[in-house]
């Protein structure tokens, strides 16, 4: 599944559902490459992926914080997890 | 004291674990009950989803900053994932201090930021909740 | 529910009594416990004087009024009177409600005016206690 | 202990245990009769009922409820009760 150049992505609730996968290892490009990039190539995947991860409310996590922005790079062994608001408690 | 947990949790005994004797004046605990959420049918299922790792770390720093804020003893948050149903417990806060001002706001401190950090998503039957507003600006208050 | 009782109170049976399956989301707790109130001489009793007949009349003018200002499906108060001990529990507040913010401003609420209001006095050994400006602060900004 | 134009004094807490009393009857005059011609009575007793019950945070229920003057007339029959700040809870 997963190789050196690999980066874990999450995805959790309606996301995981809709898109119909939880988890999966993607390797990524020797290049600079940021959430941005990543949402890039995962838009590309159709119109369900692409409206569901540009939507303003879908939150990112890199290594389990939240991220405000999209500017983090993301290196080799990284976990990323998108997800709609949480509803716990 | 942090647990996540598909297993029910037992109000007594935690509140017994938040008592240091003769130095807690006031113990509060917060309950959170799954309701009736579709009333024809009855019985239906809730799922409770989280992120395992981050929902630890996340309830983590909530305790710390909840410690940090205010004069506590001791702090305990439980949270329940997996298949509920109505009448269940979902999550416990209990919070045990020496005045009781200390105790009631960090126990709704935590419950505030639990509600709008920790990531935890419901699901009603077929049915993902949506967040509420109102849960943001609670958290918002405390900023 | 109001009580005045020598007799102590058991948690767990006042918090199942709070609870109405299915529509209860929030269960508010709090326990107000007997703290070492002089460090030299241990297990030096507390006493636990009230005023029969207006004591009640006031918990319950209290109990009612947090029904008008939240939305509460169900409110318990047990005060205890008489000789208490260092860890001993004295009081307990409970409220159930749909929303947890009503559930935790309710039982604030009735624990900051029980404070200023119910007539208790408490003597610790052969002092009697004195009232603190903290907790008319307290009850001030319920106003 | 009590007759029909008597009314019932209390006092509680600290102010109990320094008049070495919690409770007696009084037979009040059929001329009106206010909480502060009862203090003036009381007050007669001595320095220490006098020092007591002019303190300004001293509290009297008539009837069970607070009073905040001391103008509210006393009829045969009432409850008044003296005591300090309550401290419950």
């Amino acid at each position: 599944m997963s190789d050196i150049n690999s980066i874990k992505v999450l995805y959790f609730a309606s996301l995981g559902e809709e898109f119909g996968i939880a988890e999966e290892h993607l390797t990524i490009p020797r290049v600079p490459f940021h959430v941005s990039s990543l949402k890039k190539l995962l838009s590309a995947r159709g119109e369900q992926w692409k409206n569901r991860l540009q939507a303003s409310n879908i939150l990112c996590a890199v290594n389990q914080e939240v991220q405000q922005g999209e500017d983090i790079q993301l290196n080799p062994g990284d976990e990323i997890a998108f997800f709609p608001p949480v509803t716990g408690g | 004291m942090i647990r996540v947990q598909k297993e029910d949790f037992d109000l007594t005994a935690e509140y017994h674990k938040l008592i240091k004797k003769g130095e807690s004046g006031a113990i509060v605990t917060f309950v959170g009950l799954v309701r009736d959420f579709n009333k024809g049918r009855v019985n239906e299922s809730m799922l409770l989803q989280h992120y395992p790792g981050m929902t630890e770390k996340v309830l983590k720093k909530i305790e710390q900053e909840a410690r940090q804020r205010w004069r506590l003893l001791e702090t305990t948050i439980i949270h329940r994932v997996g298949e509920l149903l109505s009448g269940d417990q979902i999550v416990l806060v209990g919070v045990s201090s020496k005045h009781r001002s200390d105790a009631f706001s960090a126990a709704q401190f935590i419950m505030d930021i639990l509600k709008s950090e920790a990531p935890f998503w419901k699901k009603e039957g077929e049915h993902w909740v949506e967040a509420k507003s109102s849960d943001d600006k609670a958290a918002a208050r405390w900023l």
